[in-house]
C-alpha cells in the first residue's frame, strides 16, 4: 500500500476571537482517492479544505495540528515555501468562480499564470495545453475562449475554466469547495462529469467539499460527514448512504431521499383565485425577459414557478410586486386591477403582496434589531401603539418559532436558518394575503431548508396564505407546490397541477429538468451520461 | 461609452459658463469695486466717478457680463481694468508657469504616493505602514507655507542646494527650470501625497478581501504579485478619481506657495485680481480654474470607465 | 462577538490617539487651571527660547507659548468639530438624498456641488462673508459648506451602493418615504466607512480655520487657535526660530492620534480582508 | 550700551558707502541717533568713501508691488512702481537725503512774496530715451495728465491749488496757485509727477528721461531695466543692469537677501533683522522714525467718540514703548499723535512725549462717564502687524481698567469698508510732501481723508495762515499749535512711526538712509553702485 499524498492530524483552527471553526480533524488521502467532506455551512469543511493547503481565512489561525503533504509538514515551512505547494502540489477549485476569477484579467491569463510562476510549463506551453482542454471540454470557439474576460462567460464555463485552472500546473491534489452549488441543475450535472472525468483521467486524489450527499455520491469514494466542526463519522460511499451509523448522518440521508418522493397535495375547498396575471411581457432595457406569461393564484394555494437562471421567474417577481413595470399584460388581485408600477399601488395593495428573498442576509438591514424589523411594518400599515406592536411582534417571532428573547438582537447575530424567519415573519406582519418566495431556501443548509419549507406549510394551513414560489429546485416543488408552471428563457412551457407536470409526457425541457436532479445513487450519475447519448465526453 | 463622454463635455461647459456668471455675480456683491480698490488712499469722491466711467462701471451689471460673455465666446478675455494689459497676455504664461509646477509636482507625487500606498498595503500594520501613515499625516497638519519655510531654511538659506526664489522666465531652459522650481514642486508634493496615499492603501486593501485574491494566493503566487497583479489593477478606479482631485488641487490651490516662492502662476494673479476687483481678471482665471478641474474630473470618469474591463469588453 | 472582543480592548495604536486627544481635551477643560501664564498677556519679549520660565519659549508679541497651547485646544478643537459635523450634516444629507431620491435629484445636486467646488474657495468666502459679516458663526458656516461638497461626493458614492441592497428595496416595497429610507434604512449603513473622512477632515479644518483668518474670518483676537498661532509666528521659522514649531506639532499630534482611533473603529467595521491573516 | 554700539556701526558703514556731503552726513547720523560729535568723528571716513564705478547687474526684491501694476503714473500706489518709474523717468523736484527740495527736471524756482505765483526754469540739455529734448510742454503735459475732471489721477487732489500753468518760454514755467503755498515746489515733489513727453500715452513702452530704459515688465514678477547709456546727472545710474522682482512676502525677501540671490530688499521685518546685523556680508540700512504712521483713529463725530476724556483715555491707555518693543523689537519711534515725523522741520519738539499712563488713562475714563467695551477694528489688511499692536493695546488698556474689544476684520476691501466708516479702527499713514500737506489732508475740514473726521474752523484757519508765512519763526510756531491741537484734541492715537529697514548685500554702495522714502528714496537702482 502506497504512502498517503495528503495527512492531517489533530488540526484545530480558531478565529481571532477565539471560537474553534475546526477542532481535532483526521484525514489520510491516499493518491488517486477522492474524500468527499459534508456537512451543513458553519460545519467547517471548507475550513479543513483551505486548511489542507495551509491557509487560513482572514481572522482565523491553524492553532493545532499538522499537515503533510507527501511527508512535508508544511506549517514547518516558510510563507514562500507554502506558496511553491500551493497550486503545484495542491490546487484549489472555488464555489463561485465568477467571483473567483480576477475580473481585470482574460481567463488565457489567469490559466496560464499558476503553470508559468511555477515553472511546469512555458507560457507558450500553458496556452497549447489551455486550449486543448478547452477543446475537450467542448467550450465555445476554444481558439479565441482564452482571450475573453470572466464577466463575458457563463457561469457553467467559468466553472468548467476554473477547474482547467486548477490542474494546470498539474497538482498531485485538488480541492473542490462547493463546484456546483452556485449552478443550475442541467449545468451542475455536465460539470459534475467533467470533474469526475478529470479527476480519473489525472489521477488526482481530491477533497470534494459540498452540502448535497446526492452529489458527493457521485465522485467521492469515502464520505466523512462534518458538524459544528468536528467529525460525525467516516466511511465509504456504500456505507454512509446505505448504513449510515449516526443520526445525523441518518437525518441527511433520509431528507435527502424525502425530497425524491413526490407528495400530492390538494386544496381544500375549491380554487378561489386572488391573483390573476395574464399575457404579461416585460423588458429590461430593450431586452424581453418574459414573453406573454399568463399565471393565476387562488386562496390558500402554493404556486412554483420553475426555471434556470435567465428563464425569466425572477423578472416575473419583480412584475408582481411592482418593481419592473410590464410593457404589456394586466395582473388582477382581489378583483381589481393591480397598477404595474410600485408609486401607483396603495398602500393596502403593497401590503398584502410580501416578498422573501433568497439571501436573507442581505434582506435584512444589518443596523436594526429584529424587534424594529419585524415591528416596522405593523407600526407602518396599522399603526398601533408601542406596547401593541411589542406584542405583536413576540406573537410573530413565536409564529415562526424563535425565541422572545431575539427581539432585542441585532439580524447579524443570528443563522441563516433563523434570519429566513425573521424574513417570513417580518412578511407575516403587513398580514398579506399572497407572499412571494424568491428561491426562499437555495441560500440555506439541507435540514435547514427542510424545516423552513415546513414553517411555511404550517402558516399556510394556519392562515390560509398564498404562495408563489420562484425556485430552481425540483424537490422543492415537488413538495410544497399544488400547482406548477416551468418557464424557459421568458416563456412557459409547461403549466398545470404538480402532479400533471411531474407525470409523463414530459416536455423535454421538463424531463431534461427532471433527470438532472441528482438521485442518492452512486450510480445516478453514470446511468444519465449513458443516458444520454451525445451528452458530454466521459471517454 | 462615446455618449457619456459628449455628455460629460458638454455639462462641463454648462458648469463653467454657471461658474463665469457666479463669479460675476459675486464680484458684484462684494463691497467695492476696482477704481476704489485701485485708487485707495488716492480716491476722492470725483476722482472715483470719472475712473468708473472711463471703466464703463456706470453701465448696468448685465450688460457688462453679457459683453463679456460674447467676447469670451471669441476668444477675447478683454484687458484688465487696472493696468489696462490684454489679460490673455498675462495669463498665457503665468498658466503655462502654474501647470508646469503642478505638472513637475504631478511627476514626483503621484507616482510616489501610489507606490508608498501599495508597499504600505503589502505590509499592512508593519512599521514602513505607520511610517509612511504618521509622515504623510504630519505633512498635512502643518499649513503649506510653514513647509515651504522649513524647505527654504534647510535647503536654501543652510545648504544652498536651491535657489529660494523660484521665478521662472520665458527665456530660462527646461532643466534650469526643474532646478529652480524644485522647492515649490517638493512642497506641493508633500502636501497631495498624504491623501493619494491614504486612498490607495484603502482601496487596495478593500479589494483583498475579494475571493479572486484569495484564490491568487491559493494559486501559490507570493503577496507582492498578488497585489500588484491582481488586486491593483481592480483598485484603479477610486485611485483615478483621488489622484484627480489633487492634481486640480495643484492647479487651484497653490497661491500660498505661488508667493513664499515668488513663482508667477495664475492664483497670484486671480487674488491681486480679486482684492482690486479686477473683473476680466477675476472672470479669466475662474474661467481658468474652472476649466481645470471640470477637465479633469471628466478626464477622471472617463479613465475610470476605461480601467473597468465589464464596459471595455462589453458581452 | 468579534466586535464586542475588538472594542473591548483596542490596539496600542488606538490607545496611545485616545490618550493623546484626552489630555488635550482636559487642556481645553482646564486651561485656566493648568496653564502658567494668561491666554492673552504679554509675558516678555518676542519669541524667546524655550527656558525655564517659558517651557515652550514665547510668541511673536511676547506670550507665553505653552500657555497660549493650552487656552488654544479650546478654540482649535471645538471650531473643528463644529465645522466638520456641520459639513458633515449637510454634504450626508445631500449625498444620501442624491442617491434615494433617483437620477434627476442626483444629476442636479451632483452638478451643483461640481460647479460649487470648482468656484476658488478664495471668492466663494468673500461672497459668504459680505452675505454674513465676520464673525465666529459665519467662520463655521464657510468651512461648513465648503467642506460639505467634498463630503457629499463621499457620501453618495457610499450611499449608491446601499440603496441597491435588498433591504433598501424591502423598505421600498412597504411603501416607505424618502426620509424613512434615507435616515433609518441607508444611514446607519453609511456611517462606519463616513467616520474616516470624518477624522481626516476634522484635522484639516484647523488649518482651514487658520487659512481663512486673513480674511477677519476665524478665532478673533486676543484668543489662540494652533492653526493661527502657526500663521502668525510661521515666518520666523524661515530664520530657524523654533516658535511655530510647538503649535504645528500639536496638530500633528492631534492629527495622527485623531486617525489612529479612526483606522481602529474601522478596523472592527470592516471584515478581516483575505489577506490580513495570511503570513 | 550695545544698542549704541550698533547704532554706531551702522553709521559707520552708510557714511562709507554714501559719498554725501558734511551736512547731509551729520544729519542723516544723527537720524540713525548718534550725537553730533561721535558724527563729526566719522565724517573723515566718510571722506574716504571712493567715487562711484560703473558695472554690473543690480538685482533688488521689492514689497509692495501686484500682478496689475502699471507704469502709467495716474496708477502708482506702492513701492515698486514708484521705485520703477524713478528708474525710467525723472521727477521735477527731487529731495536730498535730508529731505529738503532739490532740482531734477525743473532746476530752480522762485515765488513771488505771498508764494502765490511762482516761476519754474526747466533744466536744459536733456533728452528722452526716444532722443526728443526736454522742453517746457513735456512738464505741462506731465502736470496736465493729473488734472481736470475726467483723471483718475490720486494726484489730482494735491494738483488743485494750481489756478493757471503756462510755459513763459521753452525753458520756463509760470504757475499760479488759487491761494499762498510756501511748500508749493515740495508738492511737485510728489512721485506720480514724473515727466514724459508731450503727449505721450504708450504706458506699456515708457519714454522717460531717466538713467534707463524698460526692458521687460511682467507686473507682480519683475521688471529688468538697461543702462540708457549717457545720463545728465553726474555719477549716478551705475548699473548695466537693474533687475527689480517683485517679493511680497518678507521672509522668501530676506532668504533670498541672504542666500545672495538679490542685493537689494526693502522692508526687513523688524523682529528678524537682528539676525542680520550680525552678518557681515549683509548692510542693513536704518532710517529711524520716518516709516509708516501706525495709528489707532477714532471718528470724534461718533457717539462716545465725541467725548474728548474718552479720547484722552484711548492715547493715555496705549502703551507705546511696549509696542515698539515686542512687535517692532525696538525699530520705531513714539509716536506723539499726530502724523508729522520729526525730521520734519516743522515737528513740534517743545511738546512732551505722551508715555503709557494706565491711572491718568483710567481718570479721564472715569470722567468720561462712559462705561461698556470699547470696539477697535483691526486687520491685516491696514497693515501686517495691526492685530498685534491692538491685542497690546487691549492688555494695556484692561490693566486701566478699561474693555477693549479687538475685532480682527477681512484684510480684503479693508480700506473701502472699514476705514473712513467704523468708528475706531487701525491706519497707517504715510509721509506727506511737507507739514502742510499733511495737516490740509489728514485733518483738514475739506480732506476726503480725514479719517479722524475732526473738523476744527481755527485749525484749519491755522493752516492757512501758516501756508502763507513766510517767517520761518512765526510759521514754525503756528505749526508748533497745530501739532498741539491735534495731539490733545483730536481722534487719533498715533502710537509709533516705524524705521525703514532696507538690507543690501555688502559691495552695494550709495545706500545712505533717505529722510523721505526707503531705499534711498526708492532711487536705489539710480544712486548705487558695485564697490
Amino acid at each position: 500500500m502506497t504512502a498517503a499524498i495528503l495527512e492531517i492530524h489533530g488540526l484545530r483552527v480558531e478565529n481571532l476571537a477565539g471560537n474553534v471553526l475546526v477542532d481535532n480533524a483526521n484525514i489520510t488521502l491516499m493518491p488517486g482517492e477522492v474524500l468527499g467532506l459534508i456537512g451543513e455551512s458553519g460545519a467547517g469543511k471548507s475550513t479543513i479544505g483551505l486548511a489542507a493547503m495551509g491557509y487560513a481565512r482572514g481572522g482565523c489561525k491553524i492553532t493545532k495540528g499538522r499537515v503533510v503533504i507527501d511527508g512535508v509538514t508544511i506549517q514547518d515551512l516558510t510563507a514562500e515555501g507554502r506558496a511553491q505547494f500551493r497550486g503545484r502540489r495542491i490546487a484549489y477549485v472555488a464555489q463561485s468562480a465568477a467571483a473567483s476569477f480576477n475580473p481585470a484579467h482574460c481567463i488565457m491569463d489567469q490559466i496560464c499564470e499558476m503553470p508559468v510562476h511555477h515553472g511546469v510549463r512555458t507560457r507558450a506551453e500553458a496556452e497549447a495545453w489551455a486550449v486543448e482542454m478547452f477543446r475537450t471540454l467542448e467550450l465555445p470557439n476554444p481558439e479565441t475562449f482564452g482571450a475573453r474576460y470572466p464577466h463575458q462567460v457563463s457561469g457553467g464555463q467559468l466553472q468548467r475554466a476554473m477547474a482547467i485552472m486548477a490542474i494546470s500546473a498539474r497538482p498531485d491534489i485538488v480541492v473542490f469547495d462547493e463546484p456546483t452549488t452556485a449552478l443550475d441543475v442541467t449545468t451542475q450535472i455536465e460539470v459534475l462529469v467533467l470533474i469526475k472525468s478529470l479527476i480519473r483521467d489525472y489521477k488526482i486524489a481530491a477533497l470534494y467539499i459540498t452540502h448535497d450527499l446526492a452529489v458527493v455520491a457521485q465522485i467521492a469514494d469515502r464520505i466523512m460527514v462534518l458538524r459544528h466542526g468536528k467529525l460525525v463519522e467516516t466511511d465509504t460511499t456504500a456505507h454512509i448512504l446505505h448504513a449510515p451509523q449516526q443520526a445525523y448522518t441518518k437525518d441527511l440521508v433520509e431528507d435527502r431521499q424525502s425530497s425524491d418522493v413526490f407528495q400530492e397535495r390538494s386544496l381544500k375547498s375549491g380554487r378561489e383565485v386572488i391573483l390573476d396575471a395574464s399575457h404579461i411581457t416585460a423588458h429590461y432595457g430593450d431586452f424581453r425577459v418574459l414573453n406573454d406569461v399568463s399565471i393565476t393564484v387562488a386562496k390558500g394555494e402554493t404556486v412554483a414557478i420553475v426555471g434556470e437562471s435567465g428563464s425569466g421567474k425572477t423578472s416575473l417577481a419583480r412584475v408582481m410586486v411592482g418593481l419592473t413595470p410590464p410593457t404589456s399584460g394586466s395582473i388582477t388581485f382581489l378583483g381589481q386591477s393591480l397598477a404595474g408600477e410600485l408609486k401607483q399601488r396603495s398602500r393596502e395593495d403593497l401590503r398584502k403582496i410580501q416578498l422573501i428573498y433568497q439571501q436573507p442576509d442581505v434582506a435584512l438591514n444589518p443596523r436594526h434589531t429584529v424587534g424594529e424589523i419585524i415591528g416596522r411594518p405593523i407600526s407602518l400599515y396599522f399603526n398601533r401603539s408601542k406596547q401593541a406592536v411589542r406584542a405583536r411582534t413576540l406573537e410573530l417571532l413565536a409564529q415562526v418559532g424563535l425565541p422572545a428573547d431575539y427581539i432585542d438582537r441585532k439580524s447579524t447575530a443570528l443563522s441563516g436558518g433563523q434570519k429566513q424567519r425573521i424574513c417570513i415573519a417580518r412578511a407575516l406582519a403587513a398580514e398579506p394575503s399572497l407572499i412571494i418566495c424568491d428561491e426562499p431556501t437555495s441560500a440555506l443548509d439541507q435540514l435547514v431548508a427542510d424545516e423552513i419549507l415546513k414553517l411555511l406549510q404550517k402558516l399556510q394551513d394556519d392562515l390560509g396564505l398564498s404562495y408563489l414560489v420562484i425556485t430552481h429546485d425540483l424537490g422543492i416543488v415537488r413538495r410544497i407546490a399544488h400547482r406548477t408552471t416551468v418557464l424557459l428563457s421568458g416563456q412557459v412551457v409547461a403549466s398545470g397541477p404538480t402532479g400533471d407536470i411531474f407525470k409523463p409526457p414530459f416536455h423535454p425541457y421538463t424531463e431534461k429538468l427532471l433527470q438532472s436532479v441528482p438521485e442518492l445513487r452512486e450510480s445516478w450519475l453514470d446511468e444519465i451520461t449513458a443516458k444520454r447519448a451525445g451528452g458530454p465526453a466521459t471517454g | 461609452m462615446l455618449r457619456l463622454i459628449i455628455t460629460r463635455v458638454f455639462l462641463g461647459c454648462l458648469t463653467l459658463f454657471a461658474v463665469t456668471l457666479l463669479i460675476f455675480v459675486a464680484t458684484e456683491i462684494l463691497p467695492g469695486d476696482v477704481a476704489s480698490a485701485v485708487l485707495g488712499q488716492g480716491a476722492t469722491p470725483d476722482t472715483l466717478a470719472a475712473f468708473r466711467i472711463e471703466l464703463g462701471l456706470d453701465r448696468p451689471a448685465y450688460v457688462r457680463y453679457l459683453e463679456w460673455l460674447t467676447n469670451a465666446m471669441q476668444g477675447d478675455l478683454g484687458v484688465a481694468m487696472t493696468n489696462k494689459r490684454d489679460v490673455i497676455e498675462t495669463l498665457t504664461p503665468r498658466l503655462s508657469n502654474t501647470l508646469f509646477l503642478a505638472g513637475y509636482a504631478a511627476a514626483i507625487a503621484v507616482p510616489l504616493a501610489i507606490i508608498l500606498g501599495v508597499v504600505s498595503a503589502i505590509n499592512e500594520g508593519k512599521w514602513i505602514d505607520r511610517a509612511a501613515n504618521v509622515l504623510t499625516l504630519g505633512a498635512i497638519s502643518v499649513p503649506e507655507f510653514f513647509i515651504a519655510y522649513i524647505l527654504i531654511l534647510v535647503f536654501a538659506t543652510n545648504l544652498g542646494w536651491f535657489p529660494s526664489l523660484s521665478t521662472v522666465y520665458a527665456d530660462m531652459g527646461f532643466w534650469e527650470k526643474i532646478y529652480v522650481v524644485a522647492l515649490p514642486a517638493i512642497t506641493l508634493t508633500m502636501l497631495v501625497m498624504a491623501h493619494m496615499l491614504r486612498m490607495t492603501r484603502a482601496s487596495v486593501l478593500a479589494i483583498m478581501s475579494q475571493p479572486y485574491i484569495e484564490m491568487a494566493f491559493l494559486k501559490g503566487l507570493p503577496r507582492r504579485r498578488v497585489i500588484l497583479r491582481h488586486a491593483l489593477p481592480n483598485a484603479a478606479a477610486p485611485i483615478i478619481s483621488v489622484v484627480a482631485l489633487n492634481l486640480a488641487y495643484l492647479i487651484v490651490g497653490v497661491v500660498v506657495i505661488e508667493v513664499v516662492f515668488v513663482y508667477p502662476g495664475v492664483g497670484q494673479y486671480m487674488v491681486d485680481g480679486v482684492s482690486k476687483r479686477d473683473l476680466p481678471v477675476i472672470q479669466a482665471c475662474a474661467l481658468v480654474f474652472g476649466g481645470a478641474f471640470v477637465l479633469l474630473n471628466t478626464v477622471a470618469d472617463v479613465l475610470a470607465i476605461l480601467v473597468n474591463p465589464r464596459l471595455r469588453h462589453p458581452r | 462577538m468579534a466586535l464586542q472582543n475588538s472594542l473591548r480592548n483596542p490596539p496600542l495604536s488606538a490607545k496611545i490617539g485616545m490618550a493623546v486627544l484626552l489630555f488635550f481635551i482636559i487642556c481645553a477643560v482646564f486651561a485656566p487651571v493648568i496653564a502658567p501664564y494668561g491666554e492673552a498677556e504679554s509675558v516678555g519679549k518676542t519669541w524667546i527660547g524655550p527656558s525655564g520660565e517659558f517651557w515652550l519659549g514665547t510668541d511673536n508679541i511676547g506670550r507665553d507659548m505653552l500657555s497660549r497651547i493650552i487656552y488654544g485646544a479650546r478654540m482649535t478643537l471645538g471650531v473643528a468639530a463644529a465645522c466638520t459635523l456641520l459639513s458633515f450634516l449637510i454634504g450626508v444629507t445631500m449625498g444620501l438624498l442624491a442617491a434615494v431620491a433617483g437620477k434627476t435629484v442626483d444629476q442636479v445636486l451632483s452638478r451643483f456641488i461640481d460647479l460649487m467646488l470648482s468656484i476658488p474657495i478664495l471668492v466663494f468666502a468673500l461672497m459668504i462673508l459680505s452675505m454674513l459679516g465676520s464673525s465666529l458663526l459665519t467662520l463655521i458656516i464657510t468651512i461648513g459648506v465648503l467642506d460639505s461638497f467634498r463630503v457629499f461626493r463621499l457620501a453618495r458614492s457610499i450611499a449608491v451602493n446601499i440603496v441597491v441592497t435588498e433591504f433598501v428595496e424591502v423598505a421600498r416595497l412597504r411603501g416607505e418615504g424618502l426620509w424613512w429610507i434615507m435616515r433609518r434604512e441607508v444611514l446607519p449603513n453609511a456611517l462606519p466607512p463616513m467616520i474616516a473622512e470624518f477624522g481626516l477632515r476634522f484635522c484639516f479644518n484647523f488649518l482651514f480655520v487658520a487659512g481663512l483668518s486673513f480674511l477677519g474670518l476665524g478665532i478673533q483676537p486676543p484668543f489662540a487657535d494652533w492653526g493661527g498661532m502657526v500663521r502668525e509666528n510661521g515666518r520666523s521659522i524661515a530664520f530657524g526660530i523654533p516658535a511655530p514649531l510647538w503649535p504645528a506639532l500639536a496638530i500633528a499630534l492631534t492629527t495622527i492620534s485623531v486617525n489612529m482611533i479612526v483606522d481602529w473603529i474601522l478596523s472592527i467595521n470592516a471584515r478581516p480582508s483575505g489577506a490580513s491573516a495570511e503570513m | 550700551m550695545e544698542d549704541f554700539a550698533k547704532k554706531l556701526r551702522e553709521a559707520e558703514r552708510l557714511a562709507a558707502r554714501s559719498g554725501v556731503s558734511r551736512r547731509d552726513f551729520m544729519q542723516l547720523a544723527m537720524m540713525t541717533g548718534i550725537s553730533v560729535t561721535a558724527a563729526g568723528a566719522m565724517f573723515s571716513k566718510a571722506e574716504a568713501a571712493e567715487t562711484p564705478k560703473k558695472g554690473g547687474t543690480f538685482r533688488m526684491g521689492m514689497e509692495g508691488g501686484s500682478a496689475t501694476d502699471s507704469l502709467d503714473p495716474r496708477t502708482y500706489a506702492d513701492s515698486v512702481m514708484i521705485a520703477a518709474s524713478l528708474a525710467v523717468y525723472n521727477g521735477m523736484i527731487e529731495f536730498d537725503n535730508a529731505g529738503n527740495p532739490t532740482g531734477e527736471l525743473l532746476e530752480s524756482w522762485e515765488a513771488k512774496p505771498g508764494a502765490v505765483e511762482w516761476i519754474f526754469n526747466v533744466r536744459q540739455g536733456v533728452t528722452f530715451s526716444n532722443g526728443k529734448a526736454l522742453d517746457a510742454d513735456d512738464i505741462l503735459y506731465s502736470i496736465a495728465i493729473h488734472r481736470g475732471d475726467d483723471t483718475s489721477s490720486p494726484a489730482k487732489g494735491i494738483l488743485e491749488q494750481i489756478a493757471d500753468i503756462k510755459a513763459v518760454s521753452p525753458s520756463q514755467i509760470a504757475i499760479t496757485l488759487s491761494s499762498g503755498n510756501a511748500d508749493f515746489p515740495v508738492i511737485l515733489g510728489d512721485y506720480h509727477l514724473v515727466v514724459v513727453p508731450n503727449g505721450f500715452t504708450d504706458w506699456q513702452n515708457p519714454i522717460g528721461t531717466g538713467g534707463y530704459v524698460l526692458e521687460s515688465f511682467e507686473p507682480g514678477v519683475r521688471l529688468v531695466f538697461q543702462n540708457r547709456g549717457e545720463y545728465w546727472k553726474e555719477g549716478r545710474a551705475n548699473f548695466d543692469t537693474v533687475e527689480l522682482l517683485n517679493i511680497q512676502d518678507v521672509a522668501a525677501r530676506t532668504a533670498a537677501l541672504q542666500s545672495g540671490q538679490i542685493d537689494a530688499a526693502n522692508r526687513l521685518d523688524a523682529r528678524t533683522v537682528d539676525l542680520m546685523m550680525s552678518n557681515a556680508e549683509l548692510n542693513i540700512v536704518r532710517t529711524k522714525g520716518t516709516g509708516n504712521r501706525f495709528c489707532f483713529v477714532s471718528r470724534v463725530t461718533q457717539p462716545g467718540f465725541d467725548n474728548k476724556d474718552l479720547r484722552l483715555a484711548l492715547k493715555w491707555g496705549i502703551d507705546r514703548e511696549k509696542i515698539i518693543d515686542s512687535v517692532y523689537s525696538g525699530y520705531a519711534v513714539p509716536g506723539n499723535d499726530h502724523t508729522l515725523d520729526s525730521f520734519n522741520p516743522y515737528y513740534n519738539t517743545e511738546m512732551p512725549q505722551r508715555t503709557y499712563d494706565p491711572d491718568k488713562a483710567a481718570f479721564h475714563f472715569k470722567k468720561s462717564g462712559l462705561s461698556g467695551p470699547i470696539t477697535l477694528k483691526a486687520s491685516e489688511g491696514a497693515w501686517g502687524s495691526a492685530v498685534d499692536c491692538a491685542q497690546l493695546y487691549q492688555e494695556s488698556m484692561a490693566k486701566a481698567g478699561i474693555t477693549l474689544n479687538v475685532e480682527k476684520v477681512s484684510a480684503d476691501g479693508y480700506w473701502d469698508n472699514v476705514w473712513l466708516k467704523e468708528p475706531f479702527c487701525a491706519v497707517y499713514w504715510g509721509r506727506r510732501l511737507s507739514a502742510d500737506q499733511t495737516f490740509t489732508q489728514v485733518y483738514g475740514s475739506g480732506s476726503a481723508w480725514n479719517d479722524s473726521d475732526w473738523r476744527v474752523p481755527e485749525f484749519d484757519k491755522l493752516v492757512e495762515a501758516a501756508r502763507v508765512e513766510l517767517d520761518e519763526a512765526k510759521r514754525k510756531e503756528m505749526y508748533f499749535t497745530c501739532q498741539e491741537m491735534i495731539a490733545e484734541d483730536g481722534g487719533m492715537v498715533c502710537f509709533a512711526i516705524t524705521d525703514y529697514l532696507d538690507g543690501f548685500s555688502a559691495k552695494v554702495m550709495g545706500t545712505a538712509p533717505h529722510a523721505r522714502y526707503d531705499m534711498n528714496d526708492n532711487r536705489i537702482a539710480e544712486k548705487g553702485w558695485f564697490a
